[in-house]
């Protein structure tokens, strides 16, 4: 039985966070972060980049390895956690070992959601989620020809241009009507479309895959359209679910994810918390509790976690979260804040919009109420934080409006070097 | 020491006047004292204002009761106020009225009266009722204790809120030259 | 030569701030003192007086500010009456132990209750215990005159304590009459150079703590308290000496010689006097010679200037002149039921080597007349107190019926 | 203290706009002038500028959020460093900054960051102005410490009083060149100026009336001006001498532009005589004058708003201010200066009492972050040349004020259903207040008063 005062479970963003929010306080009580891969802790988000070698994988970690034992932290690596007894106040891994706690954050991350597709479970297809995943991937890569990326999200984005890069063919599956659907409307999207079939990337959306055969070395996918594609690899990349399997008959509040309030306390049990994907926590914008999966929200939530845990007066409760990324193709670069999404026929918004296509440049802004609620770009000069930062920070801009709409980066940073210095 | 006692109504200028008539007196190389009566003061009230004036300094302070002079500014003023309250016998009474002296009752002990249309004039020259500029010209005649010159200089030295120095000179002038004068024996006999 | 002008008191005290220079002028307007408030601001407006001038909103803060002008080193001039006095009251009877020579005309005003806007001292009277130098005018160039004179006579080392010039309301604030306006040369010679703050300051040039806390129990602070007072009696006392010679000198430089502190009228061979203060003077005067020049009474006349500090030696030596004294006071001393001049005088013949029969009269409240009709009742009465008749255990109430 | 590392501090008011800064920082890093190499960006909208820079954080975002480990604080120079080769270019940092001070560069298509030129910021030289200082990051806060402290040692205030904090901090900035007024109240009552002849202040210091402070100061300040004397004329009222007494004074001086910088040091009441109710007393609050029985339940009326009271004055500047927010404060203090040359700046400090609100002198700091965090307390800003409300620390989801309430003795008694009424209340505070950010809301007041 081994036991730490707190426990961290997950060593990506979120878990780091809530560790360094905790030294901050106490320097002295045992933290242990528990890691259930067997490499130093690293992010999900840096696996497309491992994928297309701009990164090499014993590059990207993201503590030194002497960090831990300077700050008096215990870092168990392969340490998979497969149950949560919170009644007793411990934990059990894979291995058989028992962890008391007396708090317990949970930052285990997501999983790949894998859709039920018949005949997917029959053939072999990647994913990408962990460094192991990314070697897979790159490994296979080099040997393939023809790839069939499902899903034309962030991931699967990113590693169908690396696909390309690396000399495949590429096609992109993907079910809704146009590409990254979770950031960019659909005049956004079109335009990052285009940069890939320049590139010579087949995009089909609104596509839905029927089923999933294997023959030799080739996967055959039959189309709602009726069409057929073949390839020699094949990337599942539809979205990624909380890893919450282990918390089965713990008494933890799990819906979609773990279910927390404004300082990522889980629900129903006492000393647990959670922060980053696996978390359901609060909406930005007054919608339900909801998983966000973005490296933003899971420092944010794993640094209230941790302030929490720690008794750290200075605690603000959760403000919610909300849709945010960056994203880089082909020498492009686009990013999305908020509710980026809104089309200037909703009532309630005012949406401002430049669209240069001739240059492949777009930047629109989402108002409601004289409050800037969105933003989103391709190729602007604007600054994502600052922008995310007005948003975050409800600052009234009724009265700038006019300047802002008109020189949206100077007075972002007017008013950031007024309201927030 | 010669006292005189003005009647008007509030914002006829009658203490105004009586410090005009002070100023003007000083150019006549006297000494003076000037004082208002004062009350509840508002627009159209009653009011009065004293001038006494003397060839050696004036040490009293205080309202007069036993006026040589009393000088009305308003036509209709002696219906409601006893103007000639405590006049000395052979008192001189200036009063603006458009009226002849048969039309009006006065006290047998007067010695001599000066009548003006001062309402008259002064709708002509201000457009307004201000009669005071106006019944100092007739004072100034009535009394001859006054020259048309050291009224006017007087004039000189003060602000008038309503009207102009000119129109005010002018009011004067015409006060002086349209003023009827009446002497009255038996004044005369009472004063002896 | 300075030049004449007819004008009333009002006017004329604003005259004399105009000669006096100040830096500083802070009004707010109160029957009978508005048309001086105007008249100030006028002439600043013209340029007559230049000086900033503070139109501030009420009279608490026209002296507070004033306070912080004198601590920074300027010559100011306020004046106000009545119920602003009162308003003014916290930090009025904190200016002399400041020791700032702020001049003031109080244009005196009854008080109320029964509401009443007219003149009356009761205001300055009811404040003259604060540390204020008190000087009541008997007319319109007095006024002027007195006002000069108040700067001098605040700002001497020997003194360092505010003056209040008091002239009567409605019968010197409205009163009309020839005045000489003296030359500013004559004037700036006559005043000097101003320094009003060499011995207090707010001035980061020279830091100080103006007002510590002082005074309690134990330590050294009752004693250091008791020295502060000390000075301002001193600087009252060296008012007496100091309002003398400054009134002399006025005298010879300007040719008009103000009695400063008593003035004896026909004293010379009077068997009893009249007491007076203000502008009553002059009917008192009329009414004495008249007494004496057609119907041979005896009689003769004592006028207060200087009321604070109270002028006892002075006073004793004319009263010695007497045997009987009618006093006629503004204003009511409810503590002792007579005029508070009545009962001052009363507390001086205790050093007199014989005390004088005396009689209060009460006169001139609210505006009320004080004529030489009235002035023939007090001789007569006086007279009688003099002939053995008996002094009456109340005041004689001049006006009581009209 | 610890060593603190340096960062380049920005003094807005003194910059013109010449982009000299962003030319040096072109020139150092890429040899050229062009903007676009710079990692210092000066901007003018609306009539102000604004910094893009890294602030060289000291919980970087940037760092926390990047997916590389590219970034990295440098533990020696307090510099984050970025490492070209981890970098992937994905851009997150630049939105997890929230202040620009990481951005992308179109012609080397790579992120760049402030590195402060080994040490000797090229920014720093090239103004002209002296709108950019390289300083010690703890000297911005604490460069006010190196100006002469002009309060004695030893006055006789409470353990862990905030007013003495406010008066030293303040007077520190302000400095010797000044009139100090500190009228009857603790920062009287604690000896500022002195006792039996002595001084507390290493200024002109005195006590005016509880009355006329204002008035006092006004007088001084318009003597000096007349003699062509430049000095600063501060006040530290209390609540009573600022809200009650001392109001009608106040209230000329502001109409009448007087130029003066006004602190209230707001205690919510009578402190230093015993602890008796002011205006400010908020609702529900034991005092000595409004006693906890079995009828009353303290004090049974809200705050006056003396703050946007001072709004509705046309002040040049008013500010609400918190001691747990020094810099907010400090920044404050330098607008205040500087509008006080123009006409009246009044800022009104909260000012939390150990003694007489009974908690430990020890979470002064923390009463007074709760009391923003709880909105109970929003901190703003009105300056008259812009016209409108402007919240400096925006609470968008405030603490219950339970949490606050909780920290204080003052409040121990209070029930249910008057936590909800300070709770309604607050939100009503903030509502009114958001009013006033808009700039037509608060003109069209001013003209229809």
């Amino acid at each position: 039985m081994f036991h730490s005062k707190y426990l961290i479970v997950g060593a990506s963003h979120a878990g780091l966070s809530a560790l360094d929010a905790i030294r901050l306080i106490e320097p002295e009580g045992e933290v242990t972060l528990l890691c259930a891969e067997s490499t130093p802790p690293y992010s999900p988000t840096i696996l497309p980049y491992v994928v297309s070698g701009e990164v090499r994988a014993e590059e990207v970690f993201l503590r030194r390895s002497d960090r831990f034992e300077r700050m008096g932290v215990r870092f168990e690596a392969g340490a998979r956690v497969v149950s949560v007894q919170a009644g007793d106040h411990s934990v059990e891994l894979e291995s058989g070992e028992k962890w008391e706690y007396e708090k317990l954050l949970l930052a285990t991350g997501a999983a790949p959601s894998i859709p039920r597709i018949e005949g997917l479970e029959g053939v072999s297809y990647h994913v990408l989620r962990t460094l192991e995943d990314a070697e897979k991937l790159r490994a296979a890569m080099s040997a393939a020809k023809e790839a069939i990326v499902l899903g034309a999200g962030l991931i699967g984005m990113h590693a169908a241009e690396n696909m390309l890069k690396a000399g495949l063919k590429v096609r992109v599956v993907e079910a809704l009507d146009q590409v990254l659907p979770a950031y960019f409307d659909p005049r956004g999207a079109d335009l990052i479309e285009r940069a890939f079939l320049e590139q010579g990337i087949e995009i089909l959306t609104g596509e839905r895959v029927e089923g999933v055969a294997q023959s030799g070395g080739r996967v055959e996918l039959s189309l709602s359209s009726g069409k057929t594609l073949s390839g020699d690899l094949l990337l599942v990349s539809t979205g990624v679910k909380p890893r919450t399997e282990y918390l089965k008959g713990s008494g933890v509040e799990v819906e979609e994810g773990v279910v927390v309030d404004d300082r990522m306390r889980a629900g129903g049990v006492e000393d647990v918390w959670a922060a980053g994907d696996v978390a359901q926590a609060r909406g930005f914008f007054g919608d339900s509790k909801r998983v966000n999966a973005t490296v933003l929200s899971a420092v944010e939530q794993g640094r209230i976690a941790g302030m929490d845990m720690v008794g750290d007066s200075a605690l603000q409760p959760y403000g919610g979260g909300m849709a945010v990324n960056t994203y880089t193709f082909f020498k492009h670069r686009a990013f999305s804040v908020g509710m980026g999404k809104v089309s200037e026929s909703e009532d309630d918004f005012e949406v401002d919009q430049v669209y240069l296509p001739s240059s492949f440049c777009y930047q629109k802004l989402v108002f409601s109420g004289g409050y800037l609620v969105g933003a989103s770009g391709i190729n602007t000069e604007l600054d994502p934080g600052v922008l995310y930062q007005l948003i975050r920070r409800k600052v009234n801009l009724e009265e700038e409006k006019g300047v802002f709409s008109a020189k949206p980066l100077e007075m972002g940073r007017v008013l950031m070097s007024q309201v927030w210095r | 020491m010669y006292e005189i006692r003005f009647h008007g109504r509030g914002g006829q200028g009658a203490v105004l006047a009586s410090k005009i008539l002070a100023k003007a007196m000083v150019e006549e190389g006297k000494y003076v004292k000037a004082i208002p009566s004062f009350g509840f003061e508002r627009r159209g009230a009653p009011v009065a204002a004293y001038l006494r004036f003397a060839d050696r300094v004036i040490r009293q302070t205080t309202n007069i009761y036993h006026p040589d002079c009393v000088v009305c500014l308003d036509p209709t003023l002696p219906r409601s106020v006893d103007i000639f309250e405590d006049i000395k016998g052979g008192g001189v009474w200036v009063q603006a009225t458009k009226k002849a002296l048969d039309e009006v009752q006065y006290p047998a002990l007067l010695s001599r009266v000066g009548f003006c249309d001062a309402f008259g004039i002064a709708l002509q020259v201000f457009g307004r009722p201000i009669t005071n500029s106006i019944m100092l010209g007739s004072f100034a005649r009535t009394t001859a204790l006054v020259s048309m010159d050291s009224l006017v200089k007087a004039m000189g030295s003060v602000a008038f809120r309503d009207a102009d120095l000119d129109k005010n000179i002018e009011a004067a002038r015409r006060g002086y030259e349209e003023s009827k004068v009446y002497d009255l024996r038996g004044g005369m006999e009472e004063r002896a | 030569m300075g030049k004449v002008i007819v004008c009333d008191g009002n006017e004329a005290a604003a005259w004399g701030v105009a000669l006096a220079r100040p830096d500083m002028v802070a009004v707010y307007p109160i029957t009978p003192q508005s048309s001086l408030a105007e008249y100030i601001s006028q002439f600043v407006a013209d340029g007559i007086i230049k000086a900033d001038l503070m139109d501030v909103e009420g009279e608490h803060s026209v002296l507070s500010v004033l306070q912080g002008a004198a601590l920074a080193g300027a010559r100011t001039f306020t004046a106000s009456c009545g119920q602003g006095l009162a308003f003014m009251f916290e930090p009025y009877f904190r200016t002399p132990p400041l020791r700032l020579p702020i001049v003031m005309s109080i244009v005196t005003r009854d008080g109320i209750t029964p509401q009443s806007v007219w003149g009356g001292q009761q205001d300055a009277m009811t404040v003259r215990e604060t540390g204020w130098v008190h000087m009541h005018c008997e007319n319109v160039q007095e006024v002027l005159d007195t006002v000069i004179m108040a700067f001098k006579i605040a700002e001497h080392r020997d003194v360092m304590l505010p003056v209040n010039v008091n002239h009567d309301g409605n019968y010197l604030s409205y009163g009309v009459e020839k005045v000489e306006v003296p030359d500013q040369e004559e004037v700036d010679v006559f005043l000097g150079e101003k320094n009003v703050n060499w011995h207090v300051a707010l001035d980061p040039e020279r830091p100080m703590g103006v007002d510590p806390l002082t005074g309690g129990a134990g330590g050294i602070g009752p004693s250091l308290f008791v020295k502060y007072r000390k000075g301002l009696c001193r600087g009252m006392q060296n008012a007496l000496r100091v309002i003398e010679e400054v009134h002399r000198e006025w005298g010879e430089r300007f040719g008009r010689k103000w009695a400063p502190l008593v003035e004896e009228y026909r004293l010379d061979g009077a068997d009893y006097a009249v007491v007076t203060i203000g502008s009553m003077s002059g009917a008192g005067k009329d009414a004495v010679d008249m007494a004496r020049d057609e119907e041979g009474k005896r009689v003769g006349l004592i006028k207060m200037k200087t009321f604070r500090p109270f002028p006892r030696k002075a006073l004793c030596e004319a009263l010695s002149k007497v045997k009987a004294a009618g006093v006629v006071d503004r204003s009511v001393s409810f503590g002792w039921n007579s005029g508070p001049m009545y009962q001052e005088i009363l507390s001086s013949m205790y050093f007199l080597s014989t005390p004088i029969p005396a009689i209060s009269f009460i006169g001139g409240l609210a505006g009320a007349d004080i004529t030489v009709d009235h002035f023939r009742r007090v001789i007569d009465e006086t007279q009688r107190v003099l002939e053995g008749g008996e002094v009456a255990s109340e005041p004689i109430w001049l006006n009581e019926s009209t | 203290m610890g060593k603190g590392y340096k960062t380049i501090a920005f003094y807005p008011q003194r910059c013109d706009g010449c982009q000299k800064c962003v030319e040096a920082c072109s020139e150092f890093h890429a040899g050229s002038t062009d903007p676009v190499h710079s990692r210092i960006k000066v901007v003018e909208a609306g009539g102000a500028f604004g910094l893009a820079l890294c602030r060289q954080c000291g919980e970087p975002q940037c760092v926390m959020n990047c997916p590389a480990g590219a970034l990295e604080k440098d533990t020696e120079t307090g510099v984050i460093k970025w490492d070209r080769d981890r970098c992937v270019n994905c851009h997150i940092c630049t939105l997890a900054c929230p202040y620009a001070g990481i951005t992308y560069n179109v012609v080397s298509e790579e992120v760049m960051k402030c590195d402060f030129c080994e040490g000797d910021p090229a920014c720093v030289k090239a103004c002209p102005l002296g709108a950019l200082e390289l300083k010690r990051g703890a000297e911005i806060f604490n460069e006010w410490a190196e100006l002469e402290d002009l309060v004695v040692p030893g006055i006789s205030a409470c353990l862990g009083c905030n007013s003495e904090l406010v008066l030293r901090h303040t007077l520190r900035r302000v400095g010797s060149n000044v009139v100090v007024a500190t009228p009857p109240g603790c920062m009287a009552g604690v000896g500022t100026v002195g006792v039996n002849g002595k001084t507390g202040v290493k200024a002109p210091v005195f006590h005016p009336l509880l009355t006329n402070t204002a008035a006092m100061l006004a007088g001084a300040k318009r003597y000096y001006k007349r003699i062509g004397r430049d000095v600063t004329m501060i006040a530290f009222g209390g609540d009573g001498g600022t809200a009650d007494v001392g109001f009608q004074s106040l209230s000329g001086a502001a109409e009448r532009g007087e130029q003066m910088i006004y602190i209230c040091v707001d205690n919510e009441g009578y402190m230093n005589t015993g602890v008796q109710r002011s205006s400010t007393t908020p609702y529900g609050a034991w005092t000595s004058t409004t006693p906890v029985g079995t009828v009353l339940r303290g004090k049974s009326r809200d705050a006056k708003p003396m703050p946007l009271l001072m709004v509705m004055h046309n002040c040049e500047y008013v500010a609400t201010a918190s001691t747990a927010f020094m810099e907010d404060y400090y920044r404050k203090l330098e607008k205040a200066i500087e509008a006080a040359r123009r006409g009246m700046a009044y800022i009104h400090v909260f000012s939390p009492c150990p003694t007489g609100w009974r908690f430990p002198p020890s979470k002064l700091i923390e009463v007074g972050r709760k009391a923003v965090q709880t909105n109970i307390v929003p901190l703003w800003e009105y300056e008259n040349r812009v016209g409108r409300i402007r919240f400096t620390h925006p609470v968008e989801n405030p603490l219950p004020v339970a949490e606050y309430l909780s920290l204080i003795g003052k409040f121990r008694h209070l029930d249910e259903e008057q936590i909800a009424h300070i709770q309604a209340q607050t939100q009503r505070k903030i509502e009114v207040l958001k009013k006033f950010t808009s700039e037509q809301t608060t003109t069209t007041l001013h003209h229809a008063a």
